[in-house]
């Protein structure tokens, strides 16, 4: 009777619980430990056009309640993704996202037009937490207008569902969210990771390698819950939600908040089958409390 | 599709001070005893249940395994939060760990192995000592002091030849295990020590020192590697640490990796 | 040897700990489990011009190594505050910093006149994460160009020293800052809480009675010590370091970020005596690491 | 400056499971044991050390202290992550707790005090119960069915008049407490109900429908309230709830506050 199918544009997903990019490879890693097609798809680390090493180590740091990260985006870019990497997804019969980044309007573009025409991918998320090298590194994700070039450029140049994903660090999400939609974006998705820091007291300089990171994991729940409640009442199009979901209750929260779909990101590191649990947890409740769909979750105020 | 591997969830069979702050836990985990080799490591769930911090599993190396029991064994040192709440485990209580994970020793039939490890660095080579039993092998352990070093006893029961290097001379030979081994290849002749494999852990200036010295003979060298990890399983990237060509991951690539691919100067 | 005191402007602080507003109560509260005249100073809870009732209830939730608060700036007023909380924090010899509420920047003037003429009253912190009613609601504390007004007018009604609260939920910390520093504050201080909410799923409502809620705690830490950081390095005004701070630990962290001095938030919540462990825990390491002052801790660059 | 309250790490007596969920907790306290009145309550840690993870201390009542052994009781029901991991601290290990907080009941001689609880709501009861040994007292205690009726035996030795409601009938008087308190009522004359004082704690509801009946037989009322709370030591003003005029502060104007202080509509 209970109907999990959630449609982001012309984005079909058997159920609402994805794997959130960076945090689950590219599908093959976990495929040990879970069957990822049992999941409502699968957001692949970010690619870009060429391959990146990423940041100098140290990389991660433990903070209370959360995971600091700065990976640096490191990727094998974009055409070895699709040779070595998409192929395994596509026969397991995965919803694959494609996680997008650039440091310019036109390496977007480029990139998007590039995935666009590849069997296999469903969607593309468009990681705009990346720094404008054109523009002095402000990140594209922290200007309204940016955003809105972004999301109409690779709008213009793919036919595919396109999902924005925003950085929380900013004053205003939903002027963000709004510029998303305005510029043709089929959905967006919150919240990337908030910028953070650690210091090494032993060491007397910042923990880790590039001296910032991003924050993630149960600590940054609060904000991102807060955010998707926020942008899911300023924009008609689907909000996906993001941040700290660690148990089908995160989840539930994140539905009430009006989100259409949820990621599991850094949970997924400390429990490789956390998403699978989270759905499983998911049905549960939804039969509990009579809930038939998704949206129906949601608190109408 | 096939779930190879799975959270487990098992009992502790003991979790012992065997020196001030050194822990040797023991844990019946057939499933791990089956399919580990020398080298390989597991993340463990040091945090109470229903609690997130400490947020992160920590990785330790598998000790030792006994695969006709299923137990298996961990040495570790308590340096923070993580360890000591691991240290109040109990015999009885349940422990959460993801296992065996990344690359082991890369072990070849016709090898001299020379095993060499500095204070906790010994954790992974009893394992690998163990398999080793019969070879020509020889094992060099180090420690500041002879209270501080670790499972003699047990490492002697492989058969293999045992030097054992203190800084202070307190036992066996005085000064570093760099300094035994380089006494020890001064020995060998040409031909030997093109067939020797050295097996290693410690810490990294060891590590380093050893590597020169291998390089110096002429001898293959694999060193055990540690950095901060999240995940242990090749999803987060978080392990990378600085290789001659790009980086390389600790918990996929490693941590037993071929010392020559390492940035020892990084 | 180790020189604890520091400067901030003309205020002088016997050491760098003190306890922030809104979790120290006005002082006696917590005199049952601490001498706090033995602390760097006391910033009392947010006091406005006319008592304030706060927030309907439920007013907190706990979340992964945090705390959302929705309090609501409940206080005493001005004048009960002068009349019947300041006599016993005088009386002890307390350094006393006021923290200032306002809702327009005439009430920030009115209420920075009344205090500034008050014996045992040593500095002013203006909470610039208030409402602003005129504009609508949005907060001075996100507008570089209000909280630089605020600041002048403050800073024109007394000759006190002036220290602003800065929000974190901004996109550019450092232009609020550097707002500040224009305006002619003394020091700023850092970071209030990130604005953050929970959802009570079997209830089917936000948890807290006023949906948002402010979220403090060591799940913060990483987000306030990499703002501490940048605004170090991009003002030339002392700044007071704040959040999540609970170990002598933290608190080291924020003096290598560059904070002269810091504020004790939830930590005392949990345990009133946390300051005192603090301050005692930065002396032992600033003994062990042969420091002298505070300020030789500072990272730098 | 005198010190008067501490962080107090005591000793657990035991923590024993008396009824599903339900658990006695003994903890020897001296501390607290001689400065406590009935109806107030301690904030304990039920986090491990070194964890931040579950953030709050939780409130729980003093259900009943021993002066001349120093042992304080807590009787809790497990609702939540912090209950249940109150539930696994044994015998012999610490716990962290701050306490006597709040205001307990406020007794009076010349009364005839009346006791009502739901519940886990007769958690600090029994030491009220204890107090007022020897008065002309009745303690009404209510449950769902027999089985989930708590302490029976200890409310016993207080020597007061006890009755019981269980919803079921299994026990006592079949319906609920508020039912058997109105018949109370009923069969005492003005002048008795003047001198009664309730004293009552159970869920909201119930508290709500025994000050609807104080107030028709014109008698005095007072309750122990719950609410959420971060503190508990009046710092945060996070434990407001709605009162007549404005709010009141459980932890501080309360937990035992005069009934008619408060909304209950609210
Ligand atoms: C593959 C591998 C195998 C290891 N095997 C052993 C072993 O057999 N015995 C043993 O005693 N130790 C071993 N270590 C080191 C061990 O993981 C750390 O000592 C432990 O994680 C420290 O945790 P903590 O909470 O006590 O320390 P904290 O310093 O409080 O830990 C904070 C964070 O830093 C990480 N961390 C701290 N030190 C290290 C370190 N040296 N290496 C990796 N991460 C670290 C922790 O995992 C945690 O995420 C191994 C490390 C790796 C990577
Ligand atoms: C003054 C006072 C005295 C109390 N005495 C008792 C007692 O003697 N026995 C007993 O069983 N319970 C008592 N309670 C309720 C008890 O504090 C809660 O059941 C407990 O805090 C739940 O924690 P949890 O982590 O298991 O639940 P969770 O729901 O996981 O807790 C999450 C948060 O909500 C708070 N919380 C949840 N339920 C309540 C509640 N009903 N009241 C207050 N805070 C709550 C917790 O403290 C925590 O901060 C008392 C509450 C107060 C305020
Ligand atoms: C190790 C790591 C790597 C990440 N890499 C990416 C990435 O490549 N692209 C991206 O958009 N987000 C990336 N993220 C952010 C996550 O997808 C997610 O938005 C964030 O971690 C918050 O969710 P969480 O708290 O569930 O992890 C990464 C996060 C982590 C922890
Ligand atoms: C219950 C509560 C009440 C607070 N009230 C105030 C206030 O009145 N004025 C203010 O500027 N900050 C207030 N704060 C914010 C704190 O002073 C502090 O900036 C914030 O909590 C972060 O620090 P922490 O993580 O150490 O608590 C309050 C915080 C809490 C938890
Ligand atoms: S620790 Fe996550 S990839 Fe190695
Ligand atoms: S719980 Fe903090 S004031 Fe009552």
């Amino acid at each position: 009777m209970i109907d999990l199918k959630v449609k982001i544009g012309t984005l079909r997903l058997k159920n609402p619980v994805l794997l959130a990019s960076g945090t689950c490879g590219y599908g093959k890693e976990l495929s040990d430990f879970l069957d990822v097609s049992m999941l409502g798809g699968i957001v692949v680390k970010g690619i870009s056009l060429e391959p990146r090493k990423g940041n100098p180590p140290p990389r991660i740091c433990e903070t209370p309640c959360g995971l600091l990260n700065s990976i640096g985006l490191e990727n094998v870019g974009v055409e070895r993704f699709i040779r070595e990497k998409l192929p395994w997804l596509r026969d397991k019969g995965v919803t694959v996202i494609v996680n997008c980044l650039g440091n310019s309007i036109d390496e977007y573009k480029e990139l998007s037009g590039r995935l666009g025409n590849v069997d296999g991918i469903h969607a593309l998320e468009i990681n705009i937490s990346c720094p404008n090298v054109k523009k002095g590194g402000a990140l594209f994700g922290t200007d309204p207008e940016l955003t809105f070039k972004v999301t109409k450029a690779v709008r213009e140049e793919t036919d595919l569902p396109i999902i924005i994903k925003l950085s929380p660090n900013v004053t205003d999400i939903c002027e963000i969210a709004r510029a998303c939609q305005e510029g043709g974006a089929t959905a967006v998705s919150l919240i990337n990771t908030l910028l953070g820091m650690a210091i090494d007291i032993e060491r007397k300089r910042p923990f880790l390698g590039n001296i910032f990171g991003g924050l993630s994991g149960p600590a940054i729940k609060p904000v991102a819950l807060r955010m998707v409640w926020q942008v899911a009442r300023c924009v008609d199009i689907p909000v996906i939600g993001i941040g700290g979901i660690t148990s089908f209750k995160d989840a539930i929260e994140f539905f009430m908040a009006g989100a259409t779909a949820i990621q599991v990101g850094t949970a997924t590191l400390i429990d490789p089958t956390s998403s699978e649990k989270i759905l499983s947890g998911i049905i549960d409740f939804m039969k509990e409390n009579n809930y038939l769909k998704i949206a129906d979750m949601k608190i109408v105020d | 599709m096939l779930q190879k591997r799975q959270i487990l969830r098992q009992k502790v069979l003991s979790n012992t001070e065997i020196r001030p702050n050194i822990f040797l836990l023991k844990v019946a985990s057939p499933e791990i005893s089956v399919s580990a080799t020398p080298g390989q490591f597991c993340m463990l769930r040091v945090t109470e249940d229903k609690s997130n911090d400490p947020f992160l599993k920590r990785p330790l190396s598998i000790h030792w395994i006994n695969k006709d029991t299923g137990e298996i064994q961990f040495l570790y040192r308590i340096v923070g939060r993580g360890t000591e709440l691991l240290s109040l485990i109990r015999e009885g209580e349940e422990i959460e760990l993801i296992g065996p994970l990344g690359q082991g020793f890369k072990i070849e039939d016709k090898e001299i192995p020379i095993i060499v490890g500095g204070g906790i660095g010994i954790a992974p080579l009893l394992f690998l000592a163990d398999i080793l039993r019969g070879t020509r092998g020889v094992v060099i352990l180090g420690a500041v002091t002879k209270s501080l070093l670790l499972r003699l006893g047990a490492f002697k029961e492989s058969g293999l030849e045992i030097l054992v290097a203190t800084e202070d001379g307190s036992f066996g030979n005085k000064g570093l295990v760099t300094e035994v081994f380089d006494r020890l290849m001064a020995r060998l002749d040409e031909s030997d020590r093109k067939r020797c494999m050295v097996f290693s852990c410690g810490p990294f200036p060891m590590l380093r020192a050893l590597y020169h010295l291998c390089k110096i003979y002429g001898v293959k060298c694999q060193v055990s590697l540690e950095t901060f990890m999240a995940c242990g399983t090749g999803l987060c990237l978080g392990c990378a640490v600085k290789a001659r060509e790009g980086f390389l991951h600790v918990c996929k690539d490693g941590p037993c990796v071929d010392a020559k691919l390492i940035d020892w100067e990084g």
